[in-house]
């Protein structure tokens, strides 16, 4: 079957969505940016592709189920196939460190094999449902896997902790960067392998489940047209004619997702950008922050470094805020200084965060209102839109400013613009 | 035939000869008037009185001019470091940085000579307050002589009975008296009348110049081309026989082109067949000036009218020309019409009416950071004009002079948003359409 | 003769001296001891006095013996203090009493870096800070230096050993991960980049200078940058091509130049407030 | 008596609030009241007030605005008081206003006044200009026919002749305002410790919302009660604040330089209550008078041209020595071209006379106050250090 595929190269994350001739998606994935966009924008495309399958499936088995179980099962192969490429890229991550290994620590080897065979241990837990991972790249959960098991592998070796991490951090790259194997078919058989049983709770059974699988992966993926955009977009592996600015891309994903929407804000990592759109998705004004850290993703990022916090314990922290802290500074390690200051004059920790938050919709707000305003409907879409506190806020201000409006919040929103490309390519193959 | 020739194989155009020579002459002339005895006057371009100023044979430096060589030179980045380590603030006009930096390091003109210290300031300044500072700190500098002429600000868009005859009065009182002084020549107004009758002649001619542009396609490009149109009306030639000449040759040219259904000349030779009409807004940036038009050209952007092009005085809009039956009025009006010397409706209501005379696809705005007359108010007038026409906008931030503030990733990253987006919205209007 | 501490509360650590100062800071001057405490986001003020009891039970008096007690840096009003100098102030008169020739300072700090001109005598004449956007200040660096996994005393060797060092223009301080993770994986290396790095804070901190019109004589580096030989190195470097002619130097007890004149200024304020018999009403 | 706490404490809730109940309740309390709004430096409050109006300042927004849609109205480069301005108007802070006049300062506010008119095509929005030359036969004539139309405008918006007389009691009435606004600067100018700078600015800023008479009476009770207070004096320097003429600094910005240790005995904030330096004589052609004050007694300032080059910052230097000040700190908004320009000028002056000086910018929102505190009190420090020695 014919495939459109838009592929958005972020400054943090690589998006890709993956979709067929009626404009339906089959598949989104995602994956961290990095310094290789060639790679970056195979992974994400791969894992579109893991969703396509999937997709596929269901499809195949949903004329006979559908309800809670259906959807169990999917998320349980899902995990299941997550769990495997993982495997393989920590067999690959573990092949490459000790390749890594200053042949002169002796026993680092030794103790490189022990915290990898004690992570491919525990990975069956990680990719269970509702188990917590740090997050759903690579590289993040490695990295913080190896970390804590290093620190004991190496209080218990007397191997020198830093050389560990060392050595990791010169293999990460490497191993990120090698494109991804094709051999899907192989890694979904064996997903399946592993919840095949749990079919049986929709009385469905192995060979029609089997089936199922056998025609999802049977169906040609033909790549009939692939669209670019993004923040890399300069660099992108396609020619000019495929690539669009991600302005129009994410203009045109809001609109698909919602017909109605008239403005849109987007706050990725490292730029935000307010778009005007017309009835027909198409951009009618935008506005687009410079290069600065403030008033963009990474802004959060940072005071959560800064406070030892994880990105993602940020937004409920500031939820529990009372009030909200005026924070002034513009610039990003500023605020941080900042927030130290009002910390040690005895401000709560969760009332800063709220300031913070409010800090950075303020700095949004006011690139939304160079753009033109806010005009219903209002779309907020990229990676802060995950963040609950920034969502509270920029709810707040709207309505202080602008009255009632209806706003927008994909769970998928991060696929904005890479949506908005997979319509290009649709659309570029139309006429 | 759209290929681009290499600059080496580009024509020059007569025209282009003769204002190169215009230039050449006139630098040369100032860098040797003390030999040629001749006094000199700094002033500025909009609002200047070159036809005054050639009555009494003095000569006309403009501090811009010599800014925007410097800058197209790409000699101004060092000359603003310099002013800026004598205590000029980054945040403020670089126009006046580069001038300063160029004085302290011996104000060499673009002939490799020094110019010479003016024997007069002549302020006579329209449109913005920071000319005003300009001569103050140039006065500090060279300690001479400094004549004002207040021209009020046009804040109900109008020219009103009161400030011409202010203007007048103080051209009567205060200027003239300062002419004849420095200059030793007695004022002679038939001299005057004279002077503004070919101003009026070339005049004539540099308004059919500009409103060649209606054709389709547009025989100029009336921004980055029509910096070099303005060059001699709005400097130290109007008034003159060569001025007159230049707009005669142009004039020919550009019938020419038009005949033969020609686009505008660009740097790189003939430019690609014509595919959006712009109207612009804002002075251009100097310092990238030629990788900055290539954005255009090479996408087939042609601006059809800007209002840059108004700044050394609105010829077009409402008609306006040197009289000579009413000498010191028509000077007086013609310091009050300057493009920044009128308010901001008035602004918005001369786009308009170039956005639609000329036909234009697009309203683009050049928002200068240095300079507050323009941009202050830009945004404004950008949303206005895109209520009033339902054509798209865009808006850069460059600067003038200071290479710090030309990004050309950033420029041409919304340029090409900016083409993308008319695009779409074509195909989208067409798909409507159908 | 006074026994007087200096004490200067930093963003990123808090430096502490006692000295023993003889005729206000005009004769000899004895060093009794000194210490430093990184903050590590802990409590600024609790650690200053912490910090301060410490170097005073180091110097081997009490602190009834301390005749003055000089903050600087970031803590106007601290109860033990009996008095408060600005950085400037401070960094200028440590500068000199470290460097005797210096006719100006250069204090690079966690979060601003500041130009000083200063005479013979340690009076300032000049200065200018770096503005409101912190890329190009230590932090910076140390931002830097955690996404390169080295640690802060690495910085400086690894730059020196730079053959082709990368140019970076001036990067924003937290989105510097993306440029640095990007420079990595084009392979350029560890050096070349902090090299890079450096030049390009050099350049800032040069154009610092020239604002207020350093053109020649010694120049001491303070704070606690002052310790990172490749910045001394670019920094040496940069000062050439900008054809000033200017001599670089830092000093081992550069970080200390804060405290160092906070403590020799308390001296010579105790000795005037002591002539104008108004000590009772300072402290 | 009043406590200078109660005062002070009065004058900052006016100054914190942002949607001027003051002025609105003044203008609820009788029918047909109309209150006209004036950007900061000069405008001829007399013929406002003739007309029985109010004059209201508009000084931007400040440090607690938070600007949401002002920015779609200026680039980045652009100082904050429009912009803020801008805010107070959308957010219909504003609505209450009869009319806006817009000073002959610079560039910025001076488009304004034509935004103001793209936005309120209804509403009587004047830039008023004032002449540049200062020649009676030349300026002079030019200005009074420009307070003429002013007047005729004004008469528009209150619905009444501004007779003579009229501007004859409200020139007395400023001349009193004048008279006591100069006592209070003298007084922190002679005991900086018992006026603090920000009390004086705060009671200032008063002035901008308050009926010249009710200002008038507060400074009276200012100056009483301050005159009572007893505070310890400090060992600080004392220093003049120059470049504030237009967008207001934070509040915290005064603080931070007096805490930085410096008496602050003189400004230049709020010029539009100091601009005149003499009083109006009230007797004759009041429009003449006005205006013969305007050519040959008023302020100096950036947005005023210097015929004579010597004199450029004589003013200044002459306030040093008055105040009895020693050393000028330039504080000025960021992107405020005729501040930033006059600068180096003024400073070399200084400069050429000996006098300390330093610079730094600011903006009305401006929150950190750390390295500001550092420049100032550097300076306070050289000083104090060095002086006597
Ligand atoms: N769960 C979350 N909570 C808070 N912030 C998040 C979350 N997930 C992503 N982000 C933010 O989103 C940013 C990445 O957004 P994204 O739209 O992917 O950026 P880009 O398109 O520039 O790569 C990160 O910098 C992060 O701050
Ligand atoms: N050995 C070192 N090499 C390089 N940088 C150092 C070293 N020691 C401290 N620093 C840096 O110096 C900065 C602190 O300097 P300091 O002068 O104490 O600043 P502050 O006074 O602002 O706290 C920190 O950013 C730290 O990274
Ligand atoms: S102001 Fe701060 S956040 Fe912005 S570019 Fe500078 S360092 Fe980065
Ligand atoms: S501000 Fe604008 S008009 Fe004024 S001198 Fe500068 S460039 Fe020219
Ligand atoms: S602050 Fe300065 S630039 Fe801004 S409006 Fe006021 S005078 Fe003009």
């Amino acid at each position: 079957m014919k495939c459109y595929i838009g592929i958005d190269l972020g400054s943090t994350t690589t998006k890709a969505v993956l979709m067929d001739e009626n404009y339906e998606v089959l598949g989104q994935g995602i994956t961290n940016s990095r310094s290789n966009y060639d790679t970056a924008a195979a992974v994400a495309k791969q894992e579109a592709r893991v969703g396509a399958r999937l997709t596929l499936f269901g499809r195949g088995l949903g004329n006979a189920v559908t309800g809670d179980a259906m959807a169990d099962l999917m998320e349980d192969l899902e995990l299941s196939i997550r769990l495997e490429q993982f495997l393989e890229q920590l067999a690959d991550l573990r092949e490459t460190c000790k390749s890594h290994a200053e042949p002169k620590a002796s026993g680092l080897r030794e103790a490189l094999d022990e915290v990898f065979g004690r992570i491919e241990a525990e990975a069956p837990g990680l990719f269970q449902r509702g188990a917590k991972r740090k997050s759903d790249f690579f590289r993040d959960i490695a990295g913080s896997r190896v970390m804590q098991i290093g620190e004991d592998v190496a209080k218990e070796t007397g191997i020198s902790f830093d050389t560990l991490l060392n050595t990791y951090d010169k293999s990460i790259i490497d191993v990120e960067n090698r494109p991804p194997d094709g051999g899907l078919a192989e890694k979904f058989r064996r997903g399946l392998a592993r919840v095949i049983e749990r079919a049986s709770a929709l009385h469905l059974s192995e060979e029609t489940v089997q089936a199922a699988m056998r025609e999802a992966l049977d169906v040609d993926l033909e790549e009939a047209y692939v669209v670019g955009t993004g923040y890399g977009r300069v660099t992108l592996p396609f020619p000019k004619e495929q690539i669009r600015s991600e302005i129009l891309c994410h203009g045109l994903g809001a609109h698909v997702m919602y017909a109605k929407t008239r403005t849109v804000l987007d706050i990725g990592g490292q730029d935000t950008k307010a778009i005007q759109v017309d009835a027909e998705g198409i951009v009618e004004n935008f506005q687009m922050n410079d290069r600065c850290a403030a008033g963009c993703g990474r802004y959060l990022g940072y005071i959560a470094d800064e406070m030892n916090m994880g990105l993602h314990e940020l937004g409920p922290m500031a939820m529990k805020a009372t009030k909200s802290v005026r924070i002034n500074s513009t610039c990003t390690v500023f605020a941080g200084a900042e927030f130290r200051d009002r910390l040690a004059l005895g401000e709560k920790r969760e009332d800063i965060l709220a300031g913070l938050h409010r800090a950075i919709i303020l700095r949004a707000m006011s690139i939304v209102s160079r753009s033109g305003g806010i005009t219903d409907e209002f779309t907020f879409t990229g990676g802060v839109a995950n963040n609950e506190a920034a969502v509270r806020e920029l709810k707040k201000v709207v309505q202080e400013n602008y009255g009632d409006m209806t706003i927008n919040i994909d769970p998928a929103s991060i696929y904005t613009g890479a949506l908005g490309a997979a319509t290009f390519a649709r659309r570029a193959l139309e006429s | 035939m759209s290929a681009a020739k290499s600059p080496a194989e580009v024509v020059k155009e007569p025209s282009m000869l003769k204002q190169k020579a215009m230039i050449a002459d006139n630098y040369d002339k100032l860098t040797r008037a003390k030999e040629l005895g001749l006094k000199v006057s700094s002033t500025y371009v909009p609002g200047n009185l070159n036809e005054l100023l050639m009555c009494f044979g003095i000569l006309n430096n403009l501090p811009e001019i010599n800014a925007i060589q410097n800058g197209m030179r790409k000699l101004s980045g060092k000359l603003i470091a310099d002013a800026e380590k004598m205590g000029l603030s980054e945040d403020v006009c670089t126009y006046v940085k580069a001038d300063l930096g160029h004085m302290a390091k011996g104000a060499i003109a673009p002939n490799g000579k020094p110019m010479p210290v003016p024997d007069l300031l002549l302020l006579s300044y329209t449109g913005c307050f920071t000319f005003m500072k300009w001569f103050e700190l140039l006065r500090d500098q060279y300690g001479c002589r400094t004549v004002m002429l207040h021209v009020p600000y046009e804040g109900d868009g109008k020219a009103t009975k009161n400030m011409r005859d202010y203007v007048v009065k103080q051209l009567k009182d205060e200027v003239i008296p300062a002419l004849e002084e420095i200059s030793g020549v007695k004022f002679d107004i038939d001299r005057l009348r004279e002077n503004l009758r070919r101003s009026a002649a070339a005049e004539e001619n540099f308004v059919w110049v500009l409103e060649s542009a209606k054709n389709r396609p547009s025989p100029i490009d009336a921004y980055f081309g029509g910096v070099f149109y303005i060059g001699p009306i709005f400097t130290a030639f109007r008034g003159t026989d060569e001025a007159v000449e230049y707009y005669r040759l142009l004039r020919q040219e550009i019938e020419q082109r038009i005949a033969a259904g020609k686009g505008p000349v660009t740097p790189d030779g003939e430019m690609a067949a014509e595919k959006y009409r712009f109207v612009v807004e804002g002075p251009p940036n100097w310092t990238s000036f030629r990788d900055f038009w290539r954005m255009f050209y090479e996408e087939g952007a042609v601006v059809v009218a800007s209002t840059y092009t108004k700044v050394g005085g609105v010829y077009d809009y409402d008609g306006f020309r040197h009289d000579p039956e009413r000498p010191l009025e028509s000077l007086a009006d013609y310091c009050l019409g300057c493009y920044t010397n009128r308010n901001l409706p008035m602004r918005v209501d001369m786009i308009q009416h170039y956005m639609e005379a000329y036909q234009a696809d697009g309203f683009l705005v050049n928002s200068i950071k240095s300079c507050n007359s323009f941009s202050a108010g830009q945004l404004m007038m950008m949303r206005e004009i895109e209520k009033r026409t339902g054509k798209p906008a865009a808006f850069i931030e460059t600067d003038l002079v200071d290479p710090r503030y030309f990004s050309p990733a950033n420029v041409k990253n919304r340029l090409e948003s900016y083409f993308q987006m008319i695009d779409q919205k074509r195909r989208g209007g067409a798909h409507r359409a159908a | 003769m006074a026994i007087t501490a200096g004490i200067d509360v930093g963003t990123g650590a808090i430096k502490a001296v006692v000295f023993e100062v003889e005729n206000g800071g005009r004769g000899e001057i004895k060093w009794l001891s000194k210490r430093t405490e990184k903050i590590r986001r802990r409590d600024q003020h609790k650690l200053a006095h912490d910090t301060f009891k410490d170097v005073v039970g180091e110097a081997g008096v009490t602190e009834g013996d301390i005749a003055y007690t000089a903050t600087t840096g970031e803590a106007e009003n601290l109860a033990f203090a009996t008095g408060h100098f600005y950085s400037m102030t401070t960094h200028a008169r440590g500068g000199v009493h470290l460097k005797p020739s210096s006719r100006a300072v250069l204090d690079i700090g966690a979060l601003h870096g500041r130009a000083i001109t200063v005479d013979g005598r340690g009076k300032v004449l000049g200065y200018r800070m770096t503005s409101q956007c912190a890329s190009g200040s230590g932090q910076f660096l140390e931002n830097i230096a955690r996404y390169l996994g080295i640690t802060q005393d690495e910085i400086g060797p690894l730059s020196l050993q730079a053959d082709d060092p990368e140019k970076v223009s001036s990067i924003c301080a937290v989105l510097a991960e993306t440029d640095v993770i990007n420079m990595v994986s084009r392979q350029i290396s560890t050096s070349n980049i902090l090299k890079g790095i450096h030049l390009s804070m050099a350049t800032r901190l040069v154009k610092l200078l020239r604002v207020i019109k350093v053109t020649e004589g010694d120049l001491l580096l303070t704070g606690g940058l002052a310790l990172d030989v490749g910045l001394l190195a670019a920094l040496k470097e940069t000062i050439a091509d900008f054809k000033i002619d200017v001599n670089a130097f830092s000093h081992p007890d550069s970080i200390y130049a804060g405290a160092i004149g906070a403590a020799i200024w308390g001296a010579f304020r105790h000795e005037k407030l002591a002539q104008l018999g108004q000590l009772a009403k300072a402290s | 008596m009043q406590q200078v706490s109660e005062i002070i404490d009065y004058c900052q809730t006016l100054y914190e609030d942002l949607s001027f109940a003051a002025a609105r309740e003044w203008k609820a309390a009788e029918q047909g009241r109309k209150v006209v709004g004036y950007m900061p430096v000069y405008v001829p409050r007399e013929l406002i007030h003739a007309g029985g109006m109010l004059p209201l300042g508009i000084l931007g927004g400040g440090e607690d605005l938070e600007v949401i849609h002002g920015d779609a109205y200026y680039q980045s480069y652009i100082c904050r008081i429009p912009r803020s301005t801008v805010e107070l108007a959308v957010s219909k802070r504003l609505d209450f206003v009869d009319g806006m006049l817009f000073p002959s300062i610079c560039d910025v506010i001076r488009n304004l006044s034509g935004m103001w008119k793209l936005m309120y095509p209804e509403l009587y929005v004047r830039y008023f200009d004032v002449p540049q030359n200062y020649k009676d036969e030349i300026g002079g004539n030019y200005y009074v026919h420009e307070l003429q139309e002013l007047r005729q405008g004004l008469e528009g918006i209150c619905g009444r002749t501004i007779s003579d007389d009229d501007i004859r009691r409200s020139i007395a009435v400023y001349n009193e305002n004048r008279r006591l606004v100069n006592a209070v600067y003298d007084f922190r100018a002679r005991e900086p410790w018992k006026a603090p700078s920000w009390h004086v600015y705060l009671l200032m800023r008063a002035g901008m919302i308050l009926p010249v008479e009710a200002h008038s009476q507060l400074l009276q009770d200012y100056l009483a009660a301050a005159a009572a207070d007893d505070q310890p004096m400090r060992d600080n320097c004392r220093v003049i604040l120059q470049g504030m003429f237009c967008e207001q600094p934070p509040l915290n910005l005064i603080k931070s330089i007096e805490f930085a240790g410096c008496y602050i005995v003189d400004d230049d904030c709020m010029l539009v209550g100091r601009w005149l330096l003499r009083a109006v004589p009230a007797a004759g052609d009041p429009i003449a008078n006005l205006a013969r004050a305007f050519l040959k007694y008023s302020t100096e300032t950036a947005a005023k041209y210097e015929p004579d080059g010597s004199r450029k910052g004589r003013y200044l230097i002459e306030a040093v020595r008055q105040r009895g000040a020693e050393g000028v700190i330039f504080a000025a908004p960021s992107f405020c071209d005729p501040a930033l320009l006059d600068r180096p000028m003024l400073a070399n002056a200084l400069t050429r006379e000996n006098i300390p000086h330093i610079s730094f910018k600011y903006a009305e929102n401006s929150g950190q106050m750390q390295p500001i505190r550092e420049q100032a009190g550097t300076f306070a420090d050289s000083i104090k250090l060095w002086s006597e020695a």
